[in-house]
């Protein structure tokens, strides 16, 4: 540092604290020309990435509706697992229910908390299933995703497509190695395990639930926006 | 709720170190281990600044960019607290500890580098932590950092006198031994499943 | 004559008679285990010892050091066998092989050899593995199910293809998995880690007792280790007999023996001093306790090993011993 | 202006002789932490290279305008900004690799390197030099985390290039390993960053030690000059 | 976007203000550096270094002016050391290691003139104009100060000898290759 | 033999004795050997000053050395003969270095001189105790530390025990065993010396009960004599007989590495130096000679009463040495050193002579590194770490060592002896010790340096102001001179006297100016600088004078390459004229002024290194 005299402790602090002003104003406003800018590219993206989601478990040609819209607000619901506030997107097909897309949360994975998104038709018929979030060990319990899954023809998590409560016994909802339908890697049955029942409850939630899921009350999720 | 409390602490500490398992604050990792002193005080000081700066970016996140949508300034915001937390403090230590201050010296502003100064207070966004779990998880990181640094620290210097390939002396072999420390600490995953 | 200092008189020891007695003290072991789970053992101990002597010469070699003296000084052997026998018998030869070459390789030469590996290298082998190949490294033989010797060679040789049902989760992650299932557990838990480990345990204790008798080891490492995970799983097992597995299936399930006398008191990778050896010892039965009653792995020695490894240069520098004439100082 | 001798030692000193990752220890949390695959490695680089580029030529022209004691809040603040407009630019056209490279892309503000050469280089040295300079250390960081992204996923899963959909949804990655390769998956998790890494720089020490062995071969350089010492 | 910007502007004029005030009022002088690096410096004052003895040299070093590795008295251990103490990289030394030495004035040439007693360093010299010369041999640290201004060339330079009180036991060598 | 509790020191190791090889015949007479070199320094302490020339005829038992300060010994004339040098001669040292020695031609008359036996009870202790420096009675268990240094009592700690050493835990090594198997009455008589001087409340003679026919002489000779001391065998354990283990044994105190014994009421002295300590007051005889082993791989393992300064080589032929020996060990195979020079002499500290074979003492096998396993931990007597001050010696990391108590090391060899690496650890330890110390003497020398440089830069400096002042003031003198006989001849009112007036001190001053010594009178340290310059300008003329003429004589037919190299010579001396012209000037300035001429030094030595 150059000894040149020193100004005070008080005008010192007001030259930095103009020059740091300075800066941060010239840059803000750069950040936020760029925000404003990019801003329709991200919303686009953000929506693009649910609905590559909702079209994993539901077929596209399922419902007619603006289904990111037409939302309800779940509370924590731990018959789904879920210890916070969820979203069900709810896909009609000519105004008529045709099936709920939601999350569910299989809590006891071999390493903690297998996150899923199922979509449940209004006959009750489980649509699809995937994994959306999971701890399972690399190469031993994520071929829960279908990414990792080494059969690749039929990934295991595509076992629920069709089933519903109805047409699947309750003692059938397991793995084969518990007496149930639901195929497992050897060495690796936690994971399913936790994942059948976890869909078995969400299922039966909706089951019992459906028609206040479809009740058009709720609409904040959509005014949010 | 206590025993929540308690899961955020241990994950932060051990499950989830912020060194071996989430690879943050590497280069004050490898940078301040040689001795085993100067990763006590280089512990000490980022406990300090991310504890601090966890609180800071907590308030700042909920009171001031939150109510106005502003979530993509929380980068900017943060790190620009958190580099005059770091410089505040470097004065400060500069002044009252020159001995602190000389083992330090260059590695305090590199606190501002430190990935995990910034890191965890954006893991605590993305965690949705309230404001006392992101000051635990702050502190937990923190201490899970200094644990680490000092326990590596402990290594290397004992690593030192060991007849190690040429090759591989110094930096390659620090290294490989944060390699096996974080193996270790992959016994410690699943404890966290709990909370 | 070359300089040489005193003392010109010295004990009739050698670091290889120090490793062949640990060898010996793992024999009755061995047999019990070929006696009751069957002769696989035996090729991979075999496949172990061949790896780790060429992995060993090729890092000498390389390292430009006698060839001769380290390879004869046992080392990689107890290593090589220390592996082995933490692995599951019926592990394919490869799984064996990848061990061994981290352990001898990356855990002991890169840090230079003999007496400068931090970490154990037996317990890295098995760590890189477990996590790197869980699948493979939790089939054991069945429980009930005893495997004939042939197929057990046809498996690590990787003959014919592994059936499903013929190896199971080990008695320990039995247990873990039975209590986490939520249909709960049903009937007493089991009081035995399974018959065979039970008695091979014992010989593993045996032989560790023939090393505190050869003053190979020392008493703490072996007391605090037992005593620790005894301790801690009675507690638990009092407080809930039903949600927590007694202090005998512990001591004698797993790798509690084993590593209680032959890997916790890896002198290279452990605490030294007397009482820094006590907290050593207890950290790794407390640990390996917790992480095979609550963690992700079935068994948590080798991770309590580990973890242990990595505090030990604080443990030594904290515990020193006071020297002559300055205890009340 | 840039002479040509100032370029080749700016460019040698970015992309081997200083590398950031390799012998100056810096920027090692992506270094580690995203190089699970080769894409990962590759795009957080880019993404570094930007910013380095960017913020070497704002600070430099504006260096004269910062007082000291503010130096470092202040190279900070174009730093953040500069990598939030990246951030941007990634969420809005490459989502799903925001998705994948987390708050790492946040991070380059931490990142080690683009600070200390803000500090030691464009502080001190006209915009110009300062572009190259970032250009160049963003080159040397480029090749260590692809070369490690790339062998991570080798030796991990036995594939390239996978998640290059991301990128370039036309491309499929490159299986290099029989299918039944059962892929060491300690290679993809931190443990196996660390130690390849350590490896990495044991190669390159050998590489030196190597060239420097071979120099003192050589028949030595005449010294013109009347020793003093 | 004005709120963006008004929010921010607040914030730095908050932290700009505590920044300014606090690099007055934490200022601090001297540097405590310098002396941990003298004390490393082994004291010739030979000026080998370049810098007109010792402190100066830690001076420079520590204001990061003078590479660690210019004091040959010192050796490569006291390049290691400064390397230690500055978290830098040992280098080799520049310059050439010499095994100790004191000087030594042939008494029969010297004249008497003062001039290496004004040389030296150390005041490792004694002796009064136009009488005889002589070096305190355990005062002189060696450092060839007193050889150029001499102008009958009367002053050598002499290894020290070992003896038995400052023989040093030798390390062990270990010839691990002969029995191999 | 007295039933008493003994204590255990931890650690300890039981090496085989071979103890009896050389017990079976009594002690005999060496013969007078052809030389003896006595050399000075035989005890710690300072180096005895030489009382001969050589030439000088000197008598047995004649005082050659004389005890330089308290803490030193006298050294004597071990037998009568004529000095042939004074000066370097083999020391009885592992270095293998010469020492000074004082060499001895015998006479082989054996002539001694008049002794005078004391009653020592009649003197005061301190006449006593410098009775013993003169007689050169230092510690014959091995330490050499001058006895009677140790006979004086803490002054706050009253003495309790005092120990006698006749453990003698050294394998091979049976010298004292004999002497208090034949001469326990005068050991005694020597203890009651000790005891007279120290006052303890116990005396304890610890004998290893390995040796029973010693402690069966010694004590009978106790009861004989009607002393109360009391005799005890401590079990057969290396190193028992350390000063500090016996005593631990004996009395259950641990003395610390950082205390006198006295300072914790005890004392200990080895039988044999009981035994010239008696020798040396009842019978007025030095010590000239004592008892020392020779065993091994000899044909005839005896003790012998061997003259100090006799050739170990010489020595060791008595007891006729294999063919196949091929070294002499010092002291006992523990802690004895290989002699490298055989012709070195018997000292003080010579209790045994090894002849050493291959058979006898095996080649080490080669080192390995240490695997922790702690057997030199249990080992050790002193309970440190040994593999951790290994561990940092190895690695030359000596504040580590010393982190870990190396200076408590007493380098008893029971670690080196257990370690299953075969790792010399002693060696180790002795060389960072050597190291710390050498380190210790130039960060002295160092700090001296730095001392004595900082106060020659203050005097130059104030030398240098003085100069200015001087100068100032002579101009001010001057000036004020001028103004005055200005003033008094243009008018003679008291106005220009108080002008005058405070000139008129300044003026008093000398006037030393660079102008010349004639300019005023001079002050004497004035002269003398004046004086200096004088001679230095004088011997520069000299010695260019010198230079022209030499100069063109041999340059005149100097092939090309020989000029230039010439030149560069000259070429660089001028520059190191330059640099040293620099520095002085800058040792002189203030230190701003420093700072910019400093990087012209340096300029120079980067572009020549760079390279
Ligand atoms: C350090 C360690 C040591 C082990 N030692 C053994 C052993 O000696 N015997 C054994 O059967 N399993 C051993 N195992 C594996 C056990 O964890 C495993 O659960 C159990 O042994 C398998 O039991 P089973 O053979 O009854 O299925 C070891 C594991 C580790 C981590
Ligand atoms: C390190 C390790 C990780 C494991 N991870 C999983 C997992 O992610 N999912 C799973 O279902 N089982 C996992 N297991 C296996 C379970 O512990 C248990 O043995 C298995 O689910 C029982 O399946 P089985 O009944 O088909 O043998 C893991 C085992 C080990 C040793
Ligand atoms: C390891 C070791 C062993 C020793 N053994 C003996 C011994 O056996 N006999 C003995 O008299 N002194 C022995 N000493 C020397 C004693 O420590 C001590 O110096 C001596 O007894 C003091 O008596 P002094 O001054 O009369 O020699 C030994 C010293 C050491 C360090
Ligand atoms: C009592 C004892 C226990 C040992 N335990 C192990 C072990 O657990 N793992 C291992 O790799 N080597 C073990 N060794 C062998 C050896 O110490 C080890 O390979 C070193 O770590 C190599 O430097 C043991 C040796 C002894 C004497
Ligand atoms: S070169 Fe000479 S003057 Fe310079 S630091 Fe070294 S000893 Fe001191
Ligand atoms: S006498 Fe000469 S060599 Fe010795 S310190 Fe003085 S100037 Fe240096
Ligand atoms: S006895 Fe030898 S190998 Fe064992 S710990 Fe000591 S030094 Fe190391
Ligand atoms: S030589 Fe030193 S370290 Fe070794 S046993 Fe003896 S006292 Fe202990
Ligand atoms: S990149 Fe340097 S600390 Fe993370």
């Amino acid at each position: 540092m150059v000894t040149v005299k020193h100004p005070s402790a008080s005008l010192m602090a007001a030259r930095t604290a103009v020059i740091l002003f300075v800066f941060v104003i010239v840059f803000t406003g750069l950040l936020a020309g760029a925000y404003q800018w990019t801003l329709p590219a991200i919303q686009a993206s953000a929506t693009e990435e649910k609905m590559k989601l909702v079209n994993e478990v539901l077929p596209g040609s399922a419902y007619d509706n603006d289904l990111l819209n037409d939302t309800l607000a779940l509370p924590p619901t731990p018959e789904l697992g879920l210890e916070e506030a969820s979203t069900v997107f709810r896909a009609r097909r000519g105004g008529a229910p045709a099936a709920l897309v939601l999350e569910a949360v299989a809590p006891d994975g071999y390493a903690g908390k297998i996150r899923l998104i199922l979509a449940v038709q209004a006959d009750g018929q489980v649509a699809g299933v995937r994994v959306t979030q999971h701890k399972e060990t690399p190469g031993l319990g994520d071929y829960i995703e279908p990414k990792k899954d080494k059969n690749k023809e039929r990934p295991w998590i595509t076992q629920f497509n069709g089933l519903s409560l109805a047409t699947l016994a309750e003692k059938e909802w397991r793995v084969k190695k518990d007496g149930g339908q639901f195929d497992s890697n050897a060495g690796a049955t936690v994971t399913p395990r936790a994942v059948v029942k976890a869909v078995k409850k969400a299922v039966a939630y909706v089951d019992a639930h459906r028609d206040e899921l479809f009740a058009t009350a709720d609409k904040n999720a959509a005014d949010k926006k | 709720m206590i025993s929540h409390y308690l899961f955020i602490v241990i994950g932060a500490v051990l499950v989830n170190n912020v060194v071996l398992v989430k690879i943050l604050g590497l280069c004050p990792f490898m940078g301040v281990s040689k001795k085993l002193e100067t990763a006590f005080g280089m512990g000490a000081a980022t406990t300090f600044v991310l504890t601090v700066a966890t609180g800071a970016s907590y308030i700042i996140d909920h009171y001031l960019l939150m109510p106005f949508g502003l979530e993509y300034l929380r980068t900017l915001s943060f790190i620009v607290t958190i580099a005059a937390i770091v410089q505040l403090t470097e004065m400060v230590i500069q002044k009252t500890s020159p001995v602190l201050h000389q083992v330090l010296g260059i590695y305090l502003p590199l606190i501002t580098t430190n990935c995990a100064v910034l890191g965890v207070p954006l893991l605590n966004v993305s965690n949705h932590y309230d404001f006392v779990e992101s000051l635990l998880f702050g502190m937990g990181s923190a201490v899970g950092f200094s644990l680490v640094l000092v326990l590596f620290a402990g290594i290397r210097e004992r690593i030192e006198g060991a007849d190690v390939p040429v090759h591989f002396r110094g930096v390659a072999i620090a290294m490989v031994t944060a390699g096996l420390m974080s193996l270790a600490f992959m016994g410690f995953s699943g404890l966290d499943k709990y909370q | 004559m070359e300089f040489s200092t005193s003392p010109y008189l010295l004990k009739d020891t050698s670091v290889r008679r120090v490793m062949t007695q640990v060898l010996l003290a793992l024999v009755p072991g061995i047999i019990a285990y070929v006696l009751l789970i069957g002769p696989g053992i035996l090729a991979q101990l075999a496949i172990a010892t061949l790896t780790a002597l060429a992995a060993e010469a090729a890092m000498l070699r390389l390292r430009d050091k006698p060839l001769a003296l380290f390879l004869g000084d046992g080392s990689a052997v107890v290593t090589a066998w220390l592996v082995a026998l933490t692995f599951p018998p019926v592990a394919p030869w490869w799984l064996t092989v990848v061990g061994v070459l981290f352990a001898i390789i990356i855990a002991k030469h890169l840090y230079g050899g003999l007496g400068q590996n931090p970490f154990n290298p037996a317990m890295i082998a098995f760590a890189v593995c477990i996590v790197s190949f869980p699948a493979l490294m939790s089939q054991w033989p069945g429980a009930g199910s005893h495997l004939a010797p042939g197929q057990q060679f046809d498996w690590i040789f990787g003959l014919t293809p592994r059936l499903d049902g013929m190896t199971s989760a080990t008695p320990l992650d039995a247990l873990k998995t039975a209590l986490r299932a939520d249909e709960g557990h049903s009937g007493p838990l089991p009081f035995l880690a399974g018959n065979a480990q039970a008695v091979i345990a014992l010989c593993y204790l045996a032989g560790g007792l023939f090393l505190v008798w050869r003053k190979v080891i020392t008493w703490h490492i072996p007391t605090a280790f037992l005593g620790a995970m005894g301790l801690l799983a009675g507690l638990l097992w009092l407080w809930q007999p039903a949600g927590f597995a007694n202090p005998v299936f512990h001591l004698l399930g797993g790798g509690a023996m084993l590593g209680a006398f032959f890997i916790a008191t890896d002198p290279v990778s452990g605490a030294t001093t007397p009482r820094g050896k006590l907290i050593f010892a207890a950290g790794v039965g407390l640990l390996a306790y917790i992480i095979r009653v609550f963690g992700g792995y079935p068994d948590g020695i080798a991770f309590a090993v580990l973890i242990m490894n990595i505090c030990v240069p604080l443990i030594d520098m904290t515990t020193q011993p006071k020297v002559f004439g300055m205890k009340d100082q | 202006m840039i002479t040509r001798a100032e370029f080749k030692q700016i460019a040698e000193n970015g992309v081997w002789k200083q590398n950031t990752s390799l012998v100056q220890i810096l920027g090692l949390c992506p270094l580690l932490a995203v190089t699970t695959n080769l894409v990962n490695g590759v795009m957080l680089s880019l993404a570094t290279i930007i910013v380095m580029a960017l913020s070497g030529v704002a600070i430099a022209s504006l260096r004269n305008f910062i007082p000291h004691e503010i130096r470092i809040p202040v190279f900070i603040l174009i730093v953040a900004a500069l990598v939030t407009v990246v951030d941007l630019l990634f969420n809005a056209n490459l989502h799903e690799l925001y998705l994948v490279l987390g708050i790492f892309i946040p991070l380059i503000v931490t990142n080690c390197i683009v600070l200390a050469r803000v500090e030691a280089f464009a502080a001190k040295n006209p915009p110009l030099q300062a572009t190259a300079d970032g250009v160049f250390m963003g080159v040397g960081m480029l090749w260590t985390l692809g070369l490690l992204g790339g062998l991570r996923e080798l030796i991990g899963a036995g594939t390239l290039f996978s998640g290059i959909d991301m990128v370039f949804p036309s491309l499929q990655p490159l299986q290099l390993l029989p299918k039944d390769y059962p892929g060491l998956l300690l290679a993809i998790l931190p443990p196996g960053a660390f130690i390849l890494l350590g490896c990495l720089i044991a190669w390159k020490n050998w590489i030196e030690a190597r060239a420097a062995a071979r120099q003192q071969k050589a028949p030595p350089a005449p010294v013109a000059e009347a020793g003093c010492h | 976007m004005l709120i963006a910007i008004a929010i921010m502007a607040l914030g730095a004029v908050v932290l700009g203000a505590a920044l300014g005030f606090a690099s007055v009022k934490f200022k601090v002088e001297g540097d405590p550096l310098v002396d941990k690096i003298e004390a490393i410096l082994p004291q010739t004052q030979c000026g080998q270094c370049g810098y007109p003895g010792c402190k100066p040299y830690a001076e420079a070093i520590a204001k990061g002016e003078a590479d660690i590795n210019l004091c040959p008295p010192g050796g490569a251990e006291g390049v290691g050391k400064l390397a230690d103490l500055l978290g830098r990289e040992a280098k080799p030394l520049d310059g050439v290691e010499k095994p100790p030495q004191v000087a030594l004035i042939d008494e029969n040439t010297c004249i008497g003139c003062t001039l290496c007693i004004q040389a030296c360093p150390v005041d490792a010299i004694v002796g009064a104009a136009k009488q005889m010369h002589t070096i305190v041999e355990s005062l002189c640290t060696g450092c060839e100060l007193c050889l150029p201004p001499c102008p009958v060339e009367c002053i050598t330079m002499e290894p020290i000898q070992e003896t038995v009180d400052t023989w040093k036991w030798k390390y062990p060598v270990v010839e691990l290759k002969r029995v191999a | 033999m007295g039933l008493m509790q003994l204590f255990k020191f931890k650690g300890g190791v039981k090496p085989a004795t071979n103890k009896a090889q050389s017990v079976t015949l009594p002690i005999a007479k060496a013969p007078l050997p052809s030389v003896v070199a006595v050399p000075l320094h035989q005890s710690i302490g300072g180096t005895p000053r030489p009382l001969v020339q050589v030439g000088d005829k000197v008598l047995k038992g004649q005082m050659i050395g004389e005890a330089d300060g308290w803490i030193s010994a006298a050294v004597h004339a071990p037998t009568s003969g004529t000095v042939r040098e004074v000066g370097m001669y083999a020391a009885a040292h592992p270095s293998g270095l010469l020492t000074d020695c004082v060499v001895i031609e015998p006479d082989g008359e054996d002539r001694w001189i008049e002794r005078q036996r004391v009653d020592y009870k009649a003197l005061p202790p301190e006449q006593v105790r410098e009775l013993l420096r003169d007689m050169g009675v230092v510690g014959l268990g091995g330490a050499v530390f001058p006895s009677h240094a140790k006979t004086q009592a803490s002054r706050s700690v009253p003495m309790e025990e005092l120990v006698i050493n006749g453990a003698e835990c050294e394998p091979y090594i049976t010298c004292d065993d004999l002497l208090m198997r034949e001469r326990a009455a005068e050991v005694v008589k020597g203890i009651a010396i000790f005891r007279d001087l120290l006052q303890p409340k116990k005396v304890l003679i610890g004998i290893e009960d390995n040796k029973p026919e010693a402690a069966a002489a010694m004590a009978e000779a106790v009861k004989a004599a009607g002393e109360d001391f009391q005799v005890v065998s401590v079990p057969t354990l290396y190193p028992a007989g350390g000063a500090k283990q016996l005593i631990r044994v004996l009395t259950g105190k641990e003395v610390p590495a950082n205390k006198r014994s006295t300072d914790m009421g005890v004392q200990c002295f080895n039988v044999a130096t009981a035994y010239t300590a008696w020798r040396a007051l009842g019978h007025g005889e030095p010590v000239i000679s004592r008892l020392v082993t020779l065993t091994g791989n000899v044909a005839e393992p005896r003790n012998y009463e061997v003259l100090i300064g006799t050739p170990m080589d010489e020595l060791l032929a008595i007891a006729g040495p294999k063919p196949d020996t091929d070294g002499i060990i010092m002291g006992g195979p523990m802690m004895g050193f290989l002699v490298p020079e055989a012709k070195a002499p018997v000292v003080k500290a010579t209790n045994c002579l090894i002849a050493h074979s291959p058979a006898l003492f095996p080649p080490k096998a080669p080192e390995m590194p240490c695997i922790r396993c702690g057997a030199c931990a249990q080992a050790c007597p002193h309970e440190l770490q040994p593999f951790q001050m290994y561990w940092f010696a190895r690695a030359k990391n000596f504040g580590k060592t010393q982190e870990y108590n190396i200076f408590d090391c007493i380098e008893c060899g029971c670690c080196s002896f257990v370690c299953p690496s075969r790792i010399p650890l002693v060696q180790y330890f002795r060389f960072a010790k050597s190291e710390i110390w050498a380190r210790e003497r130039d960060k002295k020398a160092a700090d001296g340096a730095k001392t004595r440089f900082e106060f020659k830069q203050h005097r130059d400096e104030r030398e240098k102001q003085e100069k200015a002042e001087k100068l100032a003031k002579a101009a001010a003198a001057q000036a004020a001179k001028k103004a005055a006989e200005a003033a008094a001849a243009a008018a003679s009112e008291g106005a220009p006297a108080e002008v005058a007036a405070p000139a008129a001190p300044l003026a008093t001053g000398p006037g030393d100016t660079p102008a010349g010594p004639a300019a005023a009178p001079l002050s004497p340290e004035e002269a003398a600088a004046a004086a200096k310059k004088a001679a230095i300008e004088a011997a520069m003329a000299r010695a260019k004078a010198l230079r022209t003429q030499t100069q063109p004589q041999n340059t005149d037919n100097l092939t090309p390459a020989q000029q230039q190299e010439v030149a560069d010579i000259e070429a660089r001396r001028a520059r190191l004229r330059e640099i040293a012209k620099t520095e002085l000037v800058h040792a002189d300035a203030p230190p701003a002024a420093t700072a910019p001429a400093a990087p012209a030094a340096p300029a120079d030595n980067s572009d020549t290194s760079e390279k």
